[in-house]
């Protein structure tokens, strides 16, 4: 539960669109995200979502004191 | 809530200006104006920070704007 | 007390998250899925991160586990 | 108006300090900042200051929907 | 009021302590001493951090000291 | 005693766990710390202290007004 509450948390959703906007824009020719820019961002955000979702799974077994997977 | 909301919307503000100031300002300060081509490149990086966010936003599922 | 506990396994929680993206995510972003070595790489991350913090909570004299 | 305080609060004057001190300062052989450096901070403070109520303006604009500049 | 200025104070001197770290202490760790060099150039970062908080605090009209 | 507070906290204590793990873990192969890698933590975490004492040492001279060391 503690785990999910981080997840959703806004904190989490500053820093996953800071480090997407880092790693994926770096012209400034136009106002606007250009196609590759979106594609890279989605790409960036799913992923992100999908480490910290399993960051989060091994982190409860961790302090359930678990066995974790070698 | 509307606190954390608050928070939030000063953290971000506070990121953006962080990587906007990175990506578009150069670091050997050699005078203390802006110039015209850090300028446009401030006001396109916050409208696509914003972009940013907003898209992100959408994947998360948030249905209120951003 | 209780909730300083809690807003330190939460900022403990984001450093880790942080951390591990960067040490085992490549940032080209060429699909939306997570690899098989990615995936490894992130359970043995967290994994070694726990363990950073519990040699570094001895040093400091925590007796209490992380 | 909350741009303002944002702009104005303590956590923006650590982190313009850091920023200028880590940009500008790099040699430890004195205590006491010298001419270049000195002048350096100032420049990179003035900077920072503009740069950000230039973000602060962008984003109350973007706050309430108008339109951006091109 | 009181507490923002504590919190701030805070703030400072974990940014300080991190950034004289990174550019005092060799980040090999061959030992577990900090070595002369490294001690004195922690005094001075301390020191011209310190000028530098002063410096931008008069530039943002702060009158208070530090 | 506003220092030793500071130094004692757990935010300064998380950003030690992060600081020695960067610098000092760099390989996924295993699961488990290696010896060179429990060694390097040792290390860099006694550093830290030792640094962070120093640091609020002469952070609070200076927030007295006390001269510094040359």
């Amino acid at each position: 539960i503690e785990q999910l509450q981080v997840r959703d948390s806004l904190r989490m959703y500053n820093s996953l669109v800071e480090r997407c906007f880092t790693d994926c824009v770096d012209s400034f020719k136009r106002k606007t995200l250009d196609k590759q820019e979106e594609t890279c961002v989605r790409r960036c955000a799913e992923k992100f979502l999908k480490h910290s979702m399993r960051v989060g799974l091994r982190f409860a077994e961790l302090n359930q004191g678990a066995p974790t997977p070698d | 809530m509307a606190e954390k909301e608050m928070e939030y919307r000063v953290e971000m503000f506070n990121k953006l200006t962080h990587t906007c100031f990175q990506k578009c300002v150069e670091s050997k300060y050699k005078d203390s104006e802006l110039n015209m081509g850090e300028n446009s490149c401030i006001d396109r990086c916050v409208a696509k920070y914003w972009q940013v966010t907003n898209l992100v936003g959408v994947l998360l599922g948030n249905n209120r704007p951003m």
